[in-house]
């Protein structure tokens, strides 16, 4: 509980602080989102959490989208996740996941004229869910996919 | 008879052939690996004389006469030191972790900590890990399938302790006769095999 | 003891003369049926669906291989003018003339009579750098694999020279007798079996289908598959993220072998990597690759 | 200073499809060295790629993001000849910037 009323917390002084900064003229309001490094997002500890912290609320699993994954991963180290929005106004894509330290892995801003769509690669500590977040039209929606991660090679 | 007489001498001929050539290039590498390695950790250079069973399985390309291997199945046999107490069965939840472990004699290895017996790296074993090598066959529900009687329990120790007893050239490492394992240790992988509530066995 | 030698010893006479050998398994197992019955009661997933999902992204991920962020560090090396000598390494003779990498790479190890010796890809650029750049070669031997806090040299420009032959036909040459010599001395090295554990190259890699853990393990006897060895390599190894090449894939398998250390660039390497370069030629070569 | 990106932006129909490759540690802050001594975190935080003065793509990554990261994405708009330019930040305020011009068709 307190946890969460801390992050939301602090999600809304840093959404004040960039306001702050935009009026001021201090930067390219084009690239203001992605100066701003959503600490609060990157520190919760589960996907809820994450989700409030991006700002998110009651997101709907959504059938529009898509995550390219191994169902079994080679190496934890390098898991090649791509996500695919089919949603009207996709405005970001994020990837998270469950059983990671931090649940969130990245986040990516979509542009207009630019596809709903990521591919990059990321760490995974052991077998986990793995959800898409998609904010569309400031909505939020979701799909998970199950990813298991093996040992492997001479003595494990 | 004599046909049959023949074809033997014949092949006997080729075998002694190809043995000289192969065994003058065995020559050629045992020097040179002497010449180019050198000792690292606990692995010394002495690990590179060939022992008399690695002697007989690398002149024979581990296919050595059936005589000859029987006897030398038998001598690795004596050296087996099995239990004390006569006791085979350990803690297969123990045995588990050992057969988990990858670690051991190697020249990154050392010092302390336990060794394992780097086990699922080539069988497989309880329906848990699915990451579990081939070389080896699959061991999983082997006390359901051979039974968890005492000559299967003595059989399973002496096969951990020295698999060259049972099989001359087997791919095994001898984990008893190299001090690798000790006797709990073995014994917790025998009950991992053969006690009834192991899940190797459910 | 002294029983044991004295039949080591009659055993090794009777070898000398000894016929065909028995090829069969002699495994002193209770039953054989119960052992094919287990063999079938396999509890994880298939190999091949394993195997499948694996070599679907590595495809993926080669396609974007953080090795070319080695191969374009190695090209920068590779022309820049170092060392005490200050020179680049242009002039470096990979077999195919002074500063010829196209295909230089998949005719290796080779031949050099300027050196007298069999010389595999990584053994030739540390020759070059010591001859033409002025490196010294304790220098280059003291720490020669990647680790968390660098990538040597020498695996950048393997890597950068791999890459040169991408796409290209494996002909590692057989025709000097020094080289087919490599190549017999390498599998004799190939079968030695000795250490701790008894193991040989060849106990993992003598037979079709096997794996360490979810690992596969080319048999490297095969035509087929010593192709699946020498593909991949120089290779961005996704556990720790290091570039290495087979200099260090060789060195690794010693070490788990259970048998000392092999020396850097020594010939023992060589000799291996002619015995499995010459059982992988005709196939075509990827380039630098992701291994696990 | 960190090593330059690999990056590939090649025109497909009437979108330009960029994949990029960076040189970097992505250090969690929770990994020992072989000494026990933890590594600190060092990871990058923002990447930005603009085209023609125009973002096309902004993230925002953890350190779970993999060791020599890899990203790929699609916008319209683009043309052969012209220019893609991306800039990393790390969480140590390191930056490094590359461009690349938009390859025709393969």
């Amino acid at each position: 509980m307190d946890t969460q009323r801390r992050t939301i917390l602090q999600t809304g002084g840093g959404a004040a602080t960039l306001a702050l900064m935009a009026t001021a003229g201090l930067f390219n309001p084009g690239l203001a989102f992605a100066q701003q490094w959503n600490k609060p997002a990157f520190e919760t500890k589960n996907v809820p959490d994450t989700v409030k912290a991006m700002g998110g609320t009651a997101p709907a699993e959504s059938k529009d989208i898509q995550i390219q994954a191994p169902d079994i991963a080679e190496n934890g180290a390098v898991v090649p996740i791509s996500v695919t929005s089919n949603i009207p106004k996709t405005q970001s894509i994020s990837i998270l996941v469950e059983k990671n330290p931090n649940s969130l892995s990245a986040s990516f801003d979509i542009p207009e004229g630019t596809d709903a769509y990521v591919q990059t690669r990321v760490k995974m500590g052991q077998t986990s869910l793995v959800t898409a977040l998609v904010k569309a039209d400031g909505k939020y929606f979701y799909v998970n996919k199950e990813i298991k991660v093996t040992l492997g090679g001479c003595g494990g | 008879m004599n046909l049959t007489k023949a074809s033997m001498l014949g092949a006997a001929a080729l075998a002694i052939a190809f043995t000289a050539s192969a065994d003058d290039d065995r020559g050629k590498a045992a020097a040179l690996m002497k010449r180019d390695f050198h000792a690292k950790g606990i692995a010394g250079m002495d690990r590179l004389n060939e022992d008399g069973l690695q002697a007989v399985c690398n002149r024979s390309q581990n296919q050595p006469p059936k005589e000859i291997a029987g006897r030398l199945e038998r001598d690795q046999l004596e050296s087996v030191r099995y239990p004390a107490d006569g006791k085979f069965l350990g803690d297969w939840k123990s045995g588990e972790s050992v057969a988990q472990n990858g670690r051991g004699m190697t020249w990154s290895d050392g010092g302390s900590g336990a060794n394992g017996g780097s086990c699922y790296n080539c069988h497989q074993i309880g329906p848990v890990e699915t990451s579990f090598g081939t070389i080896g066959n699959s061991l999983f529900q082997f006390g359901k399938i051979r039974g968890y009687g005492p000559d299967v329990q003595k059989y399973v120790y002496g096969k951990i302790y020295n698999a060259k007893a049972f099989n001359l050239c087997s791919t095994m490492p001898r984990f008893g006769h190299t001090g690798t394992l000790t006797e709990k240790q073995i014994k917790d992988l025998v009950a991992l095999l053969l006690d009834p509530n192991s899940p190797v066995n459910k | 003891m002294l029983s044991i030698k004295l039949r080591v010893a009659v055993a090794l006479t009777g070898l000398a003369v000894a016929c065909a050998a028995d090829a069969q398994q002699r495994e002193a197992a209770p039953s054989k049926k119960a052992a094919a019955q287990s063999k079938k009661a396999g509890a994880g997933a298939p190999k091949s669906a394993i195997t499948a999902e694996f070599e679907k992204f590595r495809e993926v991920m080669e396609d974007a291989s953080p090795a070319e962020l080695f191969e374009a560090r190695g090209e920068d090396l590779w022309k820049t003018k170092r060392g005490p000598k200050n020179a680049s390494l242009e002039q470096c003779d990979l077999g195919l003339g002074p500063g010829v990498l196209k295909g230089a790479y998949v005719r290796m190890p080779r031949y050099f009579a300027d050196a007298d010796q069999v010389m595999d890809v990584e053994r030739r650029i540390v020759h070059c750098m010591v001859t033409l750049q002025g490196f010294k070669a304790e220098d280059l031997a003291r720490q020669p694999f990647s680790d968390d806090s660098r990538t040597p040299d020498p695996v950048s420009l393997v890597t950068y020279v791999a890459g040169q032959s991408r796409g290209m036909k494996i002909e590692v040459p057989q025709k000097h007798p020094k080289e087919r010599e490599a190549y017999d001395v390498g599998r004799a090295i190939f079968n030695f079996r000795a250490g701790a554990w008894d193991f040989s190259c060849a106990s993992c890699h003598s037979e079709d289908g096997k794996r360490i853990r979810t690992q596969d393990l080319p048999n490297l006897t095969s035509k087929e598959q010593a192709i699946a060895a020498f593909q991949g390599w120089p290779g961005y190894r996704m556990t720790g993220g290091f570039m290495h090449t087979l200099q260090w894939r060789m060195n690794d398998c010693f070490r788990q072998q259970r048998f000392p250390e092999p020396g850097y660039v020594s010939e023992t390497i060589s000799d291996l990597m002619t015995y499995m370069g010459v059982n992988a030629n005709g196939h075509l070569y990827k380039g630098p690759g992701i291994k696990r | 200073m960190a090593d330059p990106m690999r990056i590939r932006a090649t025109v497909q129909g009437d979108k330009v499809e960029v994949k990029v490759l960076m040189n970097h540690e992505m250090e969690t802050g929770q990994r020992k060295d072989a000494k026990g001594v933890t590594v600190p975190a060092h990871y990058i935080q923002t990447v930005t790629a603009t085209h023609n003065g125009r973002t096309v793509l902004s993230a925002q990554w953890g350190p779970a993001v993999s060791k020599n990261p890899f990203l790929s994405f699609r916008f319209k708009g683009g043309k052969a000849g012209e220019k893609i330019t991306i800039t990393w930040t790390d969480n140590k305020g390191e930056k490094r910037t590359d461009e690349v011009v938009i390859a025709a068709p393969g």
